[in-house]
């Protein structure tokens, strides 16, 4: 559960959930974990091309936050952006044939899996400079303070970018002006190869937003149900008081950076890796709700099978999709515009 | 017809776009309560108040990319930087996220914004405020690049520039804003995309934009006297480069000199010999001659800063080279 | 005096003066301050040119720094440099003749007022991208360590830079790695006409330290022997610790930003001026010696004229200087090189 | 002699000038732990410590800064930027300090660096990771610019870069790393500013650097069996660009391609195309002709961005342009 910060404006009680929230849950961090399993196994076959981060033990982080949204509100990230994406509901169909560099691709084979986006959902990329998109989530909250209205933006960041100088001056405009922007820092410990405590001088990262007089707290992600209660909080600062929230998120990643990289390597060893991979974020709710009586051997095996067939159909749609016209090489530049 | 400084033109057209379109918004350092470092924004924030007008922390790559988020979901930022200088700080965003966004998200978003402010040296600032940065900007696709040489083109294509749908690069001069001409009341809009011949002459082509155009007529009206008649092509939009206007100057004139502030290796001069010699190769008398920024940092010192800078007497000499009169 | 921060290592007595430190103190600030006010002048008659960025008000601040400083350390500033270089050492005629653009100016009229620098004195410059210095600071305090040795750098600012990228990529090196930098804010509330509140999330800026695990202080920045106890305690853990220091120095500026701006604008009230102008720093400097009997009027009227005779010195070797030889355009681009 | 990958010879050059020289380091993101991101410094923590080979957070404006101040005291730095996409972030450090600082202060602080880090596009990395930057950074006065084609070249001109007592710019290619080559045992230096007639040949001269030298090659190759002889001359250094083997080539052939990476709008082809009507303008048999990228941002997608790219049959086509054949 958060930390609050001592002045922090109460919360609300909006992470509740009902056995059936939880099942979508549940079925949607499994979603995410089939699909980038299936990621691995086509970048090994050369279907997948180019860097390509999965998201798999981090599930809780994108699902915890993202179930708590509204369609409305906005959220956007940096490339290890799969897991989000499929939260957000774009489909596993447009995602999988993204990554395929197919022309139904959720961005017509033009981004790949550094920069999904998509605009009916709201879900404002994908972006591959670390921390660049840190202003850019920024200026979504200023945007929504502009028009008014209760509107929030999620933006979800690695621990590494609360180095960067981008985040500083983010971070330091949405205190100075009070915009409605949840910073969430998914803290997998690792930025590539270096730990956290090689990078930041403060461990508690958390505490970066004293410096911007943000509310801020700190969460296990690995419990998706945590991460939502304290989404819930922050969101009710930002719709209701127009305020930001830090909220560092304490997760692991149990790949490679990318799939270039081992799983571990010369920077982690197997048995810290292994000890996290106790607290799978899956196993993790699971456990709660065989604990409530909702779920069973039994049910969770269907529901694996059919995000399964989710997936196995994803790869189906992916692989038919016809590759980019070579015209479309040249679309997307610029737009016509009508001055 | 009305006579305004350049600076006045701008404050117009922002006045206007604003009065118009109440999702155009102008962000930067000193904009508001100072009313702009060189005044380009007076009365603004009074008129449109502090939503609108907004004072950044002195935080460049900060406040572009909160342009950028604010322009990916509807509104129409105008982002100044102090001077171009200082924009260095904030190229990423420039470039890695305003130029990118609309193909990276296969079309899904535009970004209707503009990035001005002055570009350039004025008078003795030294090397790390005299800097012209049109070749950099012009390099990158995605971007449009302007640059105004007139009251009148800074006001029409600084309207063009708030509307249009994609980021538009807009470079202005420091040395500039007193610079006064004719701008006619009312509505109208100079399009992006045009070069116009500032002056007719069959004997040369001199082509230039921006701050250099003053210079370029300058320079017209003195060789006149000796018989020597110049086309002045001021280009007014780098990126998309008006091609068709220079090979239509050069094949009458078949000589050609391009004056531009910047450094020379790599500049824009660079790419206009290039566009001659592809479209007019055979047109050509003599080999294009390029005026710009001696190849150093900018000094401080008045009498090394003058020699370092184009002017006068280099481009007369540029022009009588390229007609083989020396 | 410096509000330590509660686990901070106890700091030296260095800051402590003698009758002839004070004088030596009070005459420096007073040559700044008629250097000045004589760069104004010329300013107006056209002898300076480009941007010219005045230290009056602000003598206390880099007076007190520097004189805690070692030959052996290192300095390095903005473009609001002239006080400290002649707090330093640059001679009077070298500064002057820089200004006036001059080949004997101490860059040979290469940078002008926002560029002094000076080799024999460690003077690192002058420079004119704000915040673009502190990451070069930093990279002085990684060579002293990198060598060995307990010098230190003293990196003076405007409170402005710390909402800068720059400042904070710097600073959380500086904590994590333990440079021996002390970062000097000379906080004169304006970074030209905005206001610090307007423009910092949070206003006692010397607490930005926390975000980098960095000792912090404040100390008012018109009493040139508080800063000196606060530079000397700063100094102290660089040399013994190799700590970095974050050293708020509060003081007010008494003229424009630059030559180009009204005294008092539309960003600050005549009255504020006034007010802040009764804490003029000679003058908090002079009552104080007066109460210990150190100097009276005559005393003080004769370290006046001193002074004045030379910054009229100055000048008059900075207008006898010749102009900078037209060949040297292209020198100092590159230096020849043997590999 | 011994054939190793141009990843190696960069390793042999860090190594053998971090021996020679206990003021050089090398500081950039995963360079020490996790022996670089594409292994180039593989060893070098283990034999040279963690205060010579330094992690660093990922902050390019602050480390580069770091290099720029510990050069300033004496010491030698070796800047990685695991790309040079994301050396945008740092260019203000490079341009404005580094490069500037020689002159500012009239000469007393040589900036005795290096820059160094793939440029320019790999496989499907798309639009924010496939970007080629030496145009920019040539234009930069102050700096020197230097981008080897071969590991032979890589191994010679990074040594002669850490010994240069300039800020020394240096583009690598993450497609190039397992590249293979002859690099001879022991100590040899390839100066800087020359370029290297890597090939002969009468009839036409293709002007390229760095990544793309082995496909001019490879051009010349498949033309020669067509009879059609290239030359095919290596730059290697960008900036200063010796224009002198350049001319001398032109005059040979009279006719010219420039082969480049990157965008077309003020790229280095652009300059070259400058110097060769400038200092051959009668020696031109026809235009010189540029191959580089399609202006667009890149794409994803495998069979357009290949289509984005230059490649051999783009710039076989433009050979035969240049020499009249279709
Ligand atoms: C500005 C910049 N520098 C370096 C990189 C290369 N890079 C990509 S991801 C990454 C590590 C980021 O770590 P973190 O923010 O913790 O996110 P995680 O990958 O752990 O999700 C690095 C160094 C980059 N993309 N952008
Ligand atoms: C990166 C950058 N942005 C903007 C400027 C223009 N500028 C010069 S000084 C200044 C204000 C700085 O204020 P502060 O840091 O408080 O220092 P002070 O002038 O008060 O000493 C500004 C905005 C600049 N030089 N560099
Ligand atoms: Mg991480
Ligand atoms: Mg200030």
């Amino acid at each position: 559960m958060a930390k609050k910060k001592a002045d922090a404006p109460a919360g609300s009680t909006a992470g509740a959930t009902d056995p059936s929230t939880r099942a979508e849950l549940l079925r949607s961090m499994l979603l995410q974990r089939r699909f980038e399993e299936r990621c691995a196994e086509a970048y090994a076959l050369g279907r997948i091309g180019g860097f390509c981060h999965l998201y798999i033990g981090q599930e809780a982080c994108g699902t915890g936050v993202i179930s708590m949204l509204r369609p409305d509100d906005y959220v956007i990230t940096t490339y290890r952006d799969h897991g989000q994406a499929l939260a957000r509901g774009i489909t596993p169909r447009a995602v999988m044939a993204e990554l395929f560099g197919r022309s139904d691709g959720c961005v017509r084979g033009k981004g790949g899996s550094m920069h999904l986006f998509d605009r009916a959902t709201n879900f404002l990329g994908g972006h591959g400079i670390v921390g660049g998109h840190v202003p850019i989530g920024t200026g979504v909250g200023f945007a929504i303070k502009y028009r008014g209205g209760d509107q929030a933006c999620a933006c979800f960041m690695g621990e590494s970018v609360v180095n960067t100088g981008a985040f500083h001056e983010a971070l330091n405009m949405a205190g100075l002006w009070k915009l409605p922007v949840v910073y969430i820092i998914e803290n997998n410990r690792y930025g590539m190869g270096t730990a956290l405590e090689r990078a930041s001088a403060i461990h508690d990262i958390y505490q970066r937003g004293a410096a911007y007089d943000m509310p801020r707290g700190v969460v296990d992600g690995q419990d998706v149900l945590a991460v939502r209660q304290a989404m819930g909080e922050a969101l009710h600062r930002a719709r209701t008081e127009s305020m930001p929230t830090l909220l560092e998120v304490r997760t692991y990643r149990f790949m490679g950076h990318s799939m270039s990289d081992a799983v571990s390597g010369t920077y982690r060893s197997k048995q810290e890796l292994e000890e996290y991979m106790q607290r799978d974020p899956i196993n993790v709710l699971r456990q709660h709700m065989e604990s409530l009586g909702e779920i069973d051997d039994a049910r969770m095996a269907a529901m694996d099978d059919e995000v399964r067939a989710v997936v196995q159909d994803a790869w189906d749609f992916a692989e038919a999709s016809p590759e980019p016209a070579l015209e479309s090489l040249y679309e997307d530049v610029l737009v016509e515009t009508t001055t | 017809m009305p006579i305004i400084t350049y600076r006045d033109a701008l404050n117009q057209a922002l006045r206007e776009e604003m009065q118009r379109d109440d999702r155009v918004f102008l962000m930067g350092e000193e904009v508001a309560v100072y009313q702009g470092a060189y005044k380009v924004s007076k009365g603004l924030l009074q008129e449109f108040g502090e939503m609108r007008v907004v004072d950044t922390p002195i935080t460049e790559l900060g406040f572009a990319g909160v342009g950028v988020g604010a322009a990916m979901v509807g509104l129409r930022p105008v982002i100044e930087f102090m001077t171009w200088n200082f924009a260095l700080l904030a190229i990423d965003q420039v470039v890695n996220a305003a130029a990118k966004m609309l193909y990276m998200s296969g079309g899904q978003y535009p970004m209707p914004m503009v990035f001005r402010g002055p570009n350039g040296a004025a008078l003795q600032l030294s090397a790390q405020h005299s800097q012209a940065w049109e070749s950099w900007l012009a390099h990158i696709p995605g971007l449009k690049v302007v640059s105004p040489g007139t009251p009148y083109d800074a006001k029409g294509l600084l309207k063009a520039a708030i509307r249009d749908d994609n980021p538009v690069v807009f470079f202005e001069g420091e040395m500039m804003y007193n610079h006064k001409g004719e701008v006619p009341d009312g509505e109208y809009i100079v399009p992006i995309g045009k070069a116009d011949l500032k002056r007719e002459g069959a004997h040369c082509t001199l082509v230039t934009y921006g701050k250099s155009v003053p210079l370029a007529l300058q320079v017209a009206d003195t060789m006149a006297k000796d018989g020597i008649e110049l086309d002045v092509l001021d280009l007014r939009t780098i990126r998309p480069l008006d091609t068709e206007a220079l090979a239509t100057s050069v094949r009458k004139t078949n000589r050609v000199v391009v004056l531009e502030e910047g450094w020379e290796f790599c500049g824009v001069g660079a790419q206009i010999v290039d566009y001659c010699q592809r479209d007019c190769f055979d047109d050509l008398d003599a080999p294009v001659v390029r005026v710009h920024q001696a190849d150093v940092p900018m000094p401080y010192a008045k009498n090394i800063e003058k020699a370092a800078k184009p002017d006068l007497a280099k481009t007369v000499a540029a022009v009588r080279k390229v007609m083989y009169l020396d």
